[in-house]
Formats: C-alpha cells, sequence, structure tokens
C-alpha cells in the first residue's frame, strides 16, 4: 500500500516538475525583448545573438524549441552565466551547500521549539501559556523578513556586538540568519500544533481512550500527539515555499552566499539564464520538500494510503 | 450564527479589537497623509541629510539624501496599503469565481483550474515574484499583476473546498429541484456561505502582501526610488544601520505593526466565527 | 388506515422503468449503486422503498428528483415521459418535490424562513414580492401548523422537528402531486417522529398526494406505506402491499431484516436470523443473486442464476428462486456461529 | 438484593457555554446491582450520556458537576485518587461509544487500541497483549489475523465489534454501553445485539446500556430507567414498565412509537416539543406537555413513588389516570 502510494506520489512529482519547466521556459519567451539576446551579456554582439538564436531553435516551433530546453535541462545543461560566464550548473552546484546548511538547520531548530510549544498551548486552551504561545506566533506571522533581519543585525551586531552580522563561518554566523528565517515557521507551526491539538482533544476517541483508564500525561504524549502531527506535517510543506522566499533575503542581507543571494545577484545583474535556472532548481527543491512531506504524512496517517 | 454572540465574541477578543482598532488607525493615517505630511517626501536636501529625529522639524529625521523620513513613512503607508488593496481585491474575486465555478461544476473545468493552480502553487510565491519581475521589469502594474498572480489561488482553493462541501448541502439540491438556475445558486445560496473564511483569508492575505510587497521594493525589483515605500526605505537605511538607525527602524515599526493589525483581525475574526468553540 | 388501492384499475402517477444508475469509481470500476429498479406510485398513495444503507433507494430518489443523471431506463410522470427532451422542465419541478432526511442541512443557515419558503415561488415565478407573497405564506404556514411569527427565524432557532415542518411546507410551496420523502423521520426523535408522519399522512389525504416514501425502519414505512418496496444492492428484491409483505414476506432477505429489528414486547422469545457479514459494496457486481453470499438458505446454484422479479402472487413480486420455501425453512434456520461470521469476511 | 455496584445520588450537571448554561442532570438517583443489566431510555438531550460520562468523571469542558455522588462499589468516585480512578476506568468499569467511525483513534492499529488496555491494566507486555487481543477479536467475530489493521480497513460494525473487544478486555465489572448500535444498519446492529447476548452470558458482566430504542431494552435489559430533562421520571422491571407504563412520558413514548404489528393506527404524538435544558420549567420538568397536569405539577418537583414491588415512577398521581 505505502509502496503504491510512493510511486502516485513521485509520478505526480514528475507532473509537478514538468509543469514548472514549461513556466521556466515560458518566462523568458514572455519577458518582452529578443530572448536569445536576453540569455546573452549586454556586451555581446549580433553575431553572438544570432548564434544564439540557431542554438535555442528560435526560428523553429515552440514546442521544438522547448524539446530542445528539456533536453538540455535533463542532461545536466543549463545553460551559460552572462555574468560569471561559466556554467550555470556549476554555479549553482558551487552556492548549494551553503543554502541547504542554513535551511536544513533553521527548520530543525524551529520545528524543535515550535511543536512543544504548540502542542502544549493546545492541551492547556485558554492558560496564560496558550496567550503567550499565541501572541509568539501572531507576531511571528507579522514579521517582515526584510524588517526581523535588519533589526536581528542592528540589536545583535551593532549594539551588542555579540554575533557577527555578515558573512560565513562558524555556528556563530549560523544564528542571525537562522532566527530570521525559522521564526515565521515557527510562528506557523505553533499556530497549527495548538489548533491540531485543540481539535484532536474534542474527538471521540480520546474521551474512549480516557475512559479505558490510561493517564493522561500519556493519552496526551503518544495517543493525540500523533494526530496532531498530521496537520502540523501538512502546515510545514506548505510553509517551505514562503521559506524559500525568505531565503533570498535573509541570504542577501546576512551575505550568505548561497543560492538564494545568488537570485538577487543574477537578478541584479540581468542574468536571465541563471535566473530561469535558479526557479526550476529552487522549485524542484520545493517540489522535493513537498514529496516527502506527503510520504512522512502517509506514513503518520493509515488513511492517506489506504483511500 | 447568532449576531448577538459574534458581537459579544469581537467585543470580548483582545486580538480581534487591537487588530480592528489598529487597523482603521492605519488606514485613516493613510488616508490623511498629505494633511499630516510638513514636508515633501520626494525632495532631496542635502545640507540635510542623516538628521537624527526631532531636528529642525523632521520628526523622525532624515536619510541619506535628505528627506523627511516622517513624510516619506506616510507616503509610503499609502503606496503598501493601496497595492496590498487593489492586489487582495482582485485575487480574491479572481480566485474565489474560480474556485466557485471549479468545486461547482466539477469534471473537466475543475481539472483545467486546478492543474493551473497547482503549476502556481508548486512555487514559492516570492521566488516566481522575483523571477517574474526580473524578466518583466519594475512597474507599479507589473508588482501589482505578480502579487494578484501568485496569490489568487489561495482564495480559490479555499472557495473551492467550501464549495465542495456546500454544494452536497440538501438546501443546495432543494434548490436545484425547484428549478432554480445554476447562477443563481451558486451566487444566493451558496456564496453566503463561504464569506466568513474568505474574509478571514482576506484580512490575513492583506498583511502578507504587504510584507512581500516589501520583500521585492527591498530587493529593489518593487516600488521604485525615489517613491517611497517601507520596503525600499529599509533597504537605503541598511548601510547606514551605524550612524542613522531611525533610517530602518521608521519604516520596518509601521510596517510590523500593520501586518500585526491584520493578521490579529484576521485571526480574532477566526476565533470570533470558530463553530467548534461552545 | 392504508385502505387497499384498487391500482389495476387505475393509471400511474409516476413509472419509473428499468432505472439504473452507475457510478465511476475513478481506479476502482462501476458503482451500481440502482440496477434495474421499476415501479409505479399511483395517485394517493404511498409506496415505502426501504433497505440497509448503501442499498440504493435515496439513489433512486434522486435521479427521480434529477439531481443525480440516469444512466439508463425511463420514467413517466402521468403518462409523459420526463426524460424526453421536449419535457418541460418547469412543469416537473411544480408536480415533483422532495423532503430530506437532515432538517439541518436541508435550510440554508443564512436565510431567514421566509427566505427559505419564498424561494420556490419566486423561482418558479408564481408569485411577485409584495403582499400576494405574504398572503401565499400565511396559507402555507397554516397548512403544516408553523407559527407564523417564526418566518423571520434563521433555522437554527428552531428544533429539529420544526425545520423538518419547514422542509415539508418547502416541498408543498408548489402545490406538487408527488413528494419524495427521503427518511424525513430518521434523524428525529420518537415523539417528534411521530408529529412529523402524522402531518404527513394527514397533508396526504388533505391534497391527495402520493409519496415514495424511503427509509431504513421498518416499522415507520410500515405505518405509512400502502405498498412496499425492499431493496438490497441496487435491486427491489421484494413488492408487494404493506399488509402483504409483512404477513407473508417471502425473499429470504425480507425475511431476515424483519427478524433483525429488535421489537418492544415483554416476551423476550426472538427467533432471529442473524445475517452473517457486511452489506457487500455494489461495486462492479458478479452475475448470480446478489444476497447469496450473505442468504442464509443459499445454494450452489443461487451464484450463477439471476432471480427475476416474478409475481408470485397477485400483486406480490419476489426476486428469489426458492420464495416458495423461504417461510418453511425460516423457521428451522440457526444463528449464524462467530465461525461463520469470521468466515465471511 | 446483590451488592450495589455503581450508585448515583441525586447528581445534578450543568455545562456552563457562551450561548447559555444548560442543566443537563437534574437530580439523577440510579442505582446498578451485581450482575443486573439496566436499559437507560430517552430522547436526545435527556442527560443519558451525561450520566454514563459523569460516572467515569470524565465530564466533557464546560461540563460542572453542582451536586450529588456517585459511588463504585461503595467508594466515592469524586474523592477517590488518581490511581484509583484510573483502576476504575476501562478495568473496572468499560465503557462502548455510540459512534464506531469516530470513537477509535485513525492513526493507530485497532491491536494497538485493545492492546492499550491490557498493557494498562494487567501489565502485559507488547507481545502477551497482542497474543490476548487476538484473542479478543475472535472472540467479537473478527479474524485474529486483522490486528494490525487500521479502523479505516473495517466496516462499522467490525469497529464497533473491536469497541466491544476492547471493553471486555479486562473482564469489566459492569459495561456501559452508550447507543452501542445507533449508527448501524438493521441488520448489523441483529449481529453486534446477539455478540452481546453472548457476551453477557459468558462474562456475568452488569450492563447499563444506554439507548432510545425501546426494542433494545426489552431484549437485553430486565430493568429500565426512563429519562427526561436530565432526571430519571420511571423505573422498574422491563415487564413492568412496558407493559404497564405510568409516567404520562413513557406513555406517550410508547404510543408515539410506530409497530412492527398489529394495526397501525393513528400515532399519539407528545404535544409541545422536548424540554430545553436551558430554560427548563418549573415543578415537573413534563407538566407543560402533558394533558393531566395540575396546578401542583406546574410548581412543585415530584417525588419518586413506588407504584409496585418493582416498579417507581416520579409523578404526583403516581400514575393512576381515570379514562
Amino acid at each position: 500500500m505505502y509502496f503504491r502510494y510512493i510511486l502516485r506520489r513521485l509520478g505526480q512529482t514528475v507532473i509537478v516538475l514538468f509543469f514548472i519547466s514549461i513556466l521556466a521556459f515560458a518566462l523568458i519567451r514572455i519577458a518582452p525583448g529578443n530572448p536569445a539576446r536576453m540569455m546573452l551579456p549586454d556586451t555581446a554582439t549580433e553575431e553572438q545573438v544570432h548564434a544564439k538564436e540557431m542554438e535555442m531553435g528560435l526560428d523553429k516551433p515552440l514546442y521544438i524549441q522547448y524539446i530542445k530546453y528539456i533536453g538540455g535541462v535533463l542532461r545536466g545543461d543549463l545553460g551559460t552565466s552572462a555574468s560569471y560566464q561559466t556554467s550555470v550548473g556549476s554555479i549553482i552546484a558551487d552556492r548549494f551547500p551553503a543554502t541547504l546548511l542554513l535551511t536544513a538547520a533553521t527548520i530543525l531548530v524551529s520545528l524543535l521549539i515550535s511543536i512543544p510549544i504548540g502542542i502544549i498551548a493546545g492541551i492547556r486552551q485558554g492558560s496564560m501559556v496558550d496567550f503567550l504561545a499565541m501572541l509568539f506566533a501572531l507576531i511571528g506571522q507579522s514579521m517582515s523578513t526584510v524588517w526581523l533581519a535588519v533589526m536581528m543585525i542592528y540589536i545583535f551586531s551593532v549594539k551588542l556586538n555579540l554575533l557577527p552580522a555578515l558573512g560565513m563561518g562558524g555556528i556563530k554566523y549560523l544564528i542571525l540568519p537562522a532566527i530570521t528565517l525559522g521564526y515565521p515557521l515557527a510562528a506557523q507551526v505553533t499556530r497549527m500544533g495548538r489548533s491540531g491539538m485543540i481539535d484532536v482533544l474534542r474527538e471521540d476517541y480520546i474521551t474512549a481512550t480516557l475512559a479505558k483508564g490510561i493517564p493522561e500525561s500519556r493519552v496526551y504524549t503518544k495517543y493525540a500527539f500523533k494526530n496532531a502531527l498530521i496537520p502540523i506535517v501538512t502546515v510545514v510543506g506548505l510553509q517551505v515555499g514562503y521559506f524559500l522566499g525568505g531565503a533570498v533575503v535573509v541570504e542577501t542581507i546576512f551575505s550568505w552566499s548561497g543560492v538564494g543571494q545568488l537570485a538577487n545577484q543574477a537578478v541584479g545583474n540581468r542574468d536571465y539564464a541563471l535566473v530561469q535556472s535558479l526557479l526550476l532548481v529552487i522549485a524542484a527543491g520545493f517540489a522535493l520538500v513537498n514529496l516527502i512531506v506527503d510520504l512522512i504524512n502517509a506514513k503518520i496517517d493509515p488513511r492517506i494510503t489506504l483511500e | 450564527m447568532e449576531r448577538k454572540l459574534i458581537f459579544k465574541r469581537m467585543v470580548k477578543s483582545k486580538f480581534f479589537m487591537t487588530g480592528f482598532l489598529v487597523a482603521v488607525f492605519v488606514v485613516i493615517i493613510s488616508i490623511l497623509s498629505p494633511l499630516l505630511a510638513n514636508f515633501d517626501p520626494t525632495a532631496n536636501a542635502l545640507v540635510d541629510r542623516l538628521k537624527s529625529p526631532g531636528i529642525a522639524g523632521h520628526i523622525l529625521g532624515t536619510d541619506q539624501l535628505g528627506r523627511d523620513i516622517f513624510s516619506r513613512l506616510l507616503m509610503g503607508s499609502r503606496y503598501s496599503l493601496l497595492i496590498a488593496l487593489v492586489v487582495v481585491s482582485l485575487a480574491a474575486v479572481i480566485g474565489t469565481f474560480l474556485g466557485l465555478v471549479s468545486g461547482y461544476f466539477g469534471g473537466r473545468t475543475d481539472t483545467l483550474i486546478m492543474r493551473i493552480s497547482e503549476i502556481f502553487l508548486s512555487i514559492p510565491q516570492l521566488i516566481l515574484a522575483i523571477a517574474i519581475m526580473a524578466m518583466l521589469g519594475t512597474s507599479v502594474f507589473n508588482l501589482v499583476m505578480v502579487l494578484v498572480i501568485t496569490s489568487w489561488t489561495q482564495y480559490c482553493k479555499l472557495a473551492r473546498n467550501n464549495v465542495l462541501v456546500q454544494k452536497n448541502m440538501d438546501f443546495v439540491h432543494a434548490s436545484q429541484v425547484m428549478g432554480a438556475g445554476n447562477m443563481h445558486i451558486m451566487l444566493t445560496q451558496i456564496f453566503p456561505n463561504i464569506t466568513t473564511p474568505l474574509l478571514i483569508t482576506i484580512s490575513q492575505q492583506f498583511g502578507m502582501i504587504i510584507m512581500v510587497e516589501a520583500s521585492l521594493s527591498f530587493l529593489g525589483l518593487g516600488i521604485q526610488q525615489p517613491t517611497p515605500s517601507w520596503g525600499n526605505m529599509i533597504a537605503d537605511g541598511r548601510t547606514y544601520l551605524t550612524t542613522a538607525p531611525w533610517m530602518v527602524i521608521a519604516p520596518g515599526v509601521a510596517l510590523m505593526i500593520t501586518v500585526l493589525a491584520f493578521n490579529f483581525l484576521g485571526d480574532g475574526l477566526r476565533d470570533v466565527f470558530d463553530p467548534k468553540r461552545t | 388506515m392504508a385502505e387497499k388501492m384498487e391500482n389495476k384499475s387505475r393509471k400511474p402517477l409516476l413509472e419509473v422503468r428499468h432505472l439504473k444508475k452507475y457510478f465511476t469509481i475513478p481506479r476502482k470500476g462501476q458503482l451500481h449503486a440502482v440496477d434495474d429498479v421499476s415501479f409505479q406510485v399511483y395517485p394517493g398513495e404511498t409506496l415505502g422503498l426501504v433497505g440497509e444503507s448503501g442499498c440504493g433507494k435515496s439513489t433512486v430518489g434522486n435521479v427521480i428528483m434529477k439531481l443525480h443523471k440516469r444512466t439508463e431506463g425511463e420514467m413517466y410522470l402521468e403518462g409523459r415521459d420526463v426524460f424526453a427532451s421536449d419535457a418541460d422542465k418547469d412543469a416537473f419541478c411544480r408536480k415533483v418535490q422532495i423532503i430530506f432526511l437532515d432538517p439541518y442541512s436541508s435550510l440554508n443557515p443564512r436565510k431567514t424562513i421566509k427566505d427559505i419558503l419564498s424561494e420556490p415561488l419566486l423561482v418558479q415565478k408564481i408569485v411577485k414580492k409584495g403582499p400576494e407573497l405574504d398572503k401565499f405564506l400565511e396559507e402555507l404556514c397554516e397548512t403544516v401548523g408553523l407559527s407564523q411569527d417564526l418566518l423571520n427565524h434563521y433555522p437554527h432557532e428552531l428544533d429539529g422537528g420544526m425545520r423538518q415542518v419547514v422542509g415539508i411546507a418547502r416541498a408543498l410551496s408548489l402545490n406538487p402531486s408527488f413528494i419524495v420523502c427521503d427518511e424525513p423521520v430518521s434523524a428525529l426523535d420518537v415523539s417528534v417522529q411521530a408529529k412529523i408522519i402524522n402531518l404527513l399522512m394527514d397533508l396526504q389525504k388533505e391534497r391527495n398526494l402520493s409519496y415514495l416514501f424511503i427509509s431504513h425502519d421498518l416499522s415507520v414505512v410500515r405505518h405509512i406505506s400502502n405498498r412496499i418496496a425492499v431493496m438490497y444492492l441496487g435491486q427491489i428484491v421484494e413488492m408487494a402491499d404493506t399488509d402483504m409483505i409483512f404477513q407473508n414476506a417471502m425473499h429470504p432477505y425480507t425475511i431476515a431484516l424483519m427478524s433483525a429489528v429488535p421489537k418492544v414486547s415483554v416476551d423476550k422469545k426472538v427467533n432471529r436470523i442473524v445475517l452473517a457479514g457486511d452489506v457487500p459494496s455494489p461495486m462492479n457486481p458478479k452475475p448470480g443473486c446478489r444476497f447469496a453470499p450473505r442468504c442464509w438458505m443459499a445454494c450452489p446454484e443461487c451464484s450463477n442464476k439471476t432471480p427475476e422479479l416474478t409475481e408470485m402472487e397477485p400483486g406480490h413480486f419476489v426476486s428469489c428462486m426458492y420464495a416458495r420455501e423461504s417461510r418453511e425453512r425460516a423457521k428451522t434456520a440457526a444463528t449464524v456461529s462467530v465461525e461463520k461470521m469470521m468466515e465471511s469476511q | 438484593m446483590e451488592e450495589k455496584l455503581l450508585e448515583i445520588k441525586n447528581l445534578r450537571v450543568r455545562f456552563v457555554t457562551e450561548r447559555a448554561t444548560a442543566d443537563a442532570l437534574n437530580g439523577v438517583n440510579l442505582t446498578i446491582r451485581k450482575g443486573e443489566s439496566l436499559g437507560l431510555v430517552g430522547e436526545s438531550g435527556a442527560g443519558k450520556t451525561t450520566t454514563a460520562l459523569a460516572s467515569l468523571k470524565l465530564l466533557p469542558r464546560g461540563g460542572q458537576m453542582l451536586d450529588g455522588e456517585i459511588y463504585f462499589k461503595g467508594k466515592d468516585v469524586m474523592r477517590m485518587s488518581k490511581r484509583e480512578l484510573l483502576d476504575m476506568r476501562g478495568h473496572r468499569i468499560s465503557m462502548i461509544f455510540q459512534n464506531p467511525l469516530t470513537s477509535l483513534n485513525p492513526v493507530f492499529t485497532v491491536g494497538e487500541q485493545i492492546g492499550m488496555v491490557l498493557r494498562q491494566h494487567k501489565g502485559l507486555n507488547k507481545k502477551q497483549a497482542d497474543e490476548e487481543a487476538m484473542r479478543l477479536l475472535e472472540t467479537v467475530g473478527i479474524a485474529g489475523y486483522r490486528l494490525n489493521d487500521y479502523p479505516n480497513q473495517f466496516s462499522g460494525g467490525m469497529r464497533q465489534r473491536v469497541g466491544i473487544a476492547a471493553g471486555i478486555a479486562c473482564n469489566p465489572e459492569l459495561l456501559i454501553a452508550d447507543e452501542p448500535t445507533t449508527a448501524l444498519d438493521v441488520t448489523i446492529q441483529a449481529q453486534i445485539l446477539e455478540l452481546m447476548k453472548r457476551l453477557q452470558k459468558e462474562y456475568s458482566t452488569s450492563l447499563l446500556m444506554i439507548t432510545h430504542n425501546l426494542g433494545i431494552i426489552s431484549e437485553l435489559c430486565e430493568k429500565v430507567a426512563v429519562m427526561y430533562a436530565g432526571r430519571i421520571i420511571e423505573y422498574g422491571t422491563v415487564r413492568e414498565v412496558f407493559s404497564d407504563p405510568r409516567h404520562p412520558y413513557t406513555r406517550g413514548l410508547l404510543g408515539a412509537l410506530p409497530k412492527l404489528e398489529g394495526d397501525r393506527d393513528r400515532l399519539t404524538a407528545i404535544p409541545g416539543t422536548v424540554a430545553n435544558a436551558q430554560h427548563l420549567p418549573e415543578g415537573c420538568r413534563f407538566h407543560p406537555r402533558c394533558e393531566h397536569c395540575t396546578e401542583e405539577c406546574k410548581k412543585q418537583q415530584p417525588e419518586m413513588v413506588q407504584v409496585k414491588e418493582e416498579h417507581f415512577v416520579e409523578c404526583f398521581r403516581g400514575g393512576k389516570f381515570d379514562g
């Protein structure tokens, strides 16, 4: 059952990736101006542009152009960056580990903090703990990444001089960007954990479990917890979208040389080949995260695979 | 639900009342901003650059070009709120309509609309916005369009999920068997029942759009200088963080308060209308 | 109460012939919700349609109301083909109406009772808004015994029984001659249920209404119906006059169903035939008798040959090859053992 | 007389919500003796489930016990220590819930949901609990190998059997069944009723059967208590109460029921609507609907009076109505 679900979900992911590739492909073509010129540095000569036009097959029908494009992508050929003058693939590969480190560490820490807070707030609905948790969550939800990032630097680097503001290095460098990036996610997860727990505790099966003489502490930590985890995992999947967007801002502000910073630089340099590929890579990463999230959810909730 | 009860809950809900009052305050301020601004927000005055708050009538100081931050803040609020208003209205109308149609008729229409919205949902909002803005170039029109394109799916999904529940309700069947048309049923029977979740989403999206717009403007892809926006004001101030922190703090606080107000409002509404609450 | 009708001499009001409704379930196949059902309902008569959940009884009602598209089959109202391309759809709406199971979901929570009751009149353009409509509603309220003060209230302010009265009033507002009653009392408490049943029966007498009364509750169906059709997995397995079916049930399913109902009696002896297993789903049914896998008198033959609905005595139709033996064999049929229960899974 | 197993004295429970205050129970007195099977009958909102949950000290959010005492085998439930309470729940008293679709946790296997009781109360380890759970499943007519299946893989009837298996796992002294067949089809209900009859014989457990279905009571129970608006208004042996109902409400209930045999007379509906727990009438709570109502009924709460050796009724007129 689970295996079949994995297959089905993989199939869906492939379809999503297909549509994303179409979107990335279309992006260059709906933009005003000559697509071939857009893929080249501003200094390119007419001959170079003409050669690029031929290479992209601009004289051929759109579907042939797409096949050429997707063929290249599948072979790992993402084109040449106009500003860096090297292959887009290698640039992205260079920057990728930094982003992976930042995002993975951030997600992990924010989940470890927010899930317990949310669950406890749900159990103690209406208490002071609950109110504070909700306040924490609402403020987090309302924190613009831009503002939070700059404030973090101002307080912890400029005023208190505790942590480095810019660049990469040891764990010290990770703290500020991680908090900035992780707080909104933690806020959403806290909310979901709370409302998930509240919903679960209203269910008949929880009353039934209590009526079986199982101690409350175990009902919460073992039985209700598993049910409450389902909406939490789902919301993490959805939030990763905002999260990746936030990474562009955070990496830019904290000079974290990852994929997000690269995206901002590419836009600034009008390096459209790079922008196009980054869109593809980030969306693919997002699709992958969603796949993992769904597989985890299906492991927790047997109803998903049974239906 | 009973109107009396809703009113009672509204008044009692701290989140709702705070959000509501602050949101109204912010909106009024931004409407009155031309009257309140005491300087021309775009006029450079290099002699007065980087003045700290309170000096020479500059309530919140000046920026690196000597422009009055208070006036820029007020004008920026107009842009932020107006863009959010236009974007949310357009996205809500388009998304809700498509969601209603999709859920009500089902079949191929549904599949088509759902596929399209899935594509948009499969790309992180800000990333897609950045890519499109980079390709199309920066203008207010493009900015609004990009924000609509990346946010209509929220309403579409919401409307569709609700319609799927509502259309199997017997009161909808009752309308069908008395010979009522589809439009009549969709608009008079189903729509009134999804206004509550819609209202909650709109209010939360309002805050969200303001934040996304700020991020885009910060990255130089939104509102362009010299037109003030909270996002590009923070971007400006970033380099002067050590010498003129007010350049960042003023727009940042304004941004936070505004977004917080709309989120409080949305959350309060959710709480007020929660059918499961006893 | 229910006088015997001389059906033969009269023309049916509504006739359904070989009605089929299949749902296509992705990756699973065809769900035969209604599979070749035929019956007639005569003016002023109540036909009870009884069966367990999933037997297709509500689907029959929904197809009649055109809430579902039929897969196959014909339907005639006063002799006219309802599915014909030139059929008058509005005329059908006015003649045929429905009362729903759930008095909560059948009334739009955002509308007042007045809105709800006037909707059919306005949609069908029978009256315009204004004093004419008010007078119409006044009469309607009087007919069903609804206080007019309630017109400005919202559904949630009414209790279940009152809501069901509103549902009945709405169905009556177009002055129909045929009403599908889809489990109208199943969600109600006993004391309220009696009130609604009495109201339905009074209205029938006053207005010579015909009912298709769909229910899972045998005793309610017995009380209100002139004739009864028993459904199992999308088919009618037995159909006869109410007294006939209760005194002389012939289909093994009907017999088991009747014995399954707990009776209010001081005498504790129950001779019950317990059916093993659950009602199977009507997904891609195999040929042969659909009841055979659960039947307490099934023979190997039953899973091969499909029984036809045959007239065993005048007006009594049964779809079982061993219908003549069933009553005799029921006396000795034993309760199923735990082992058999497990096998049937 | 056998030993008193569960004794409820003058139980009053109130639910306070934002909307209103509802008096769910208004002085319930009820006793269940060892080996007895008692049916608790009444319409929705009469307070049947609240009575059961209160006995386990499991009132839902917003529920307050205003007054009264509950004794389980002579011990005050409200003063029990945590350990005693846990030992009572699921071990001495177990409960079967109304809706089998919502009363089993969808993300745990049925084996876990039966096993948790055994591990908690019998100190079994995982393996022993599994073996015992398998045996219990077979007792209720489900193949043991389905131990590791999830609730969604079972039909409603089978899920209720799982609920029953968990209920009898520790061989409780009292089994509370809260409308166990209401959500099920008639033929499936018959299976469950037959199963419960068999278990009643095998386990000699006392039974509190909560239902609105008078037929089920007459099949499974010896004693019956009729509830209306949070009070027991008639109590006695099933034979007595059903053949000679004394309270006007019980009479109305029996008259309102369409029958499977005999003539099909017009049903006698009880006038008015079920008493609203938010605005209960003064005096006898049934008086606004009673055709024999007197001035006394409107002002005073009647006491339970004995009309026969095993038949009690809460009515001023003792259920004697001429004409």
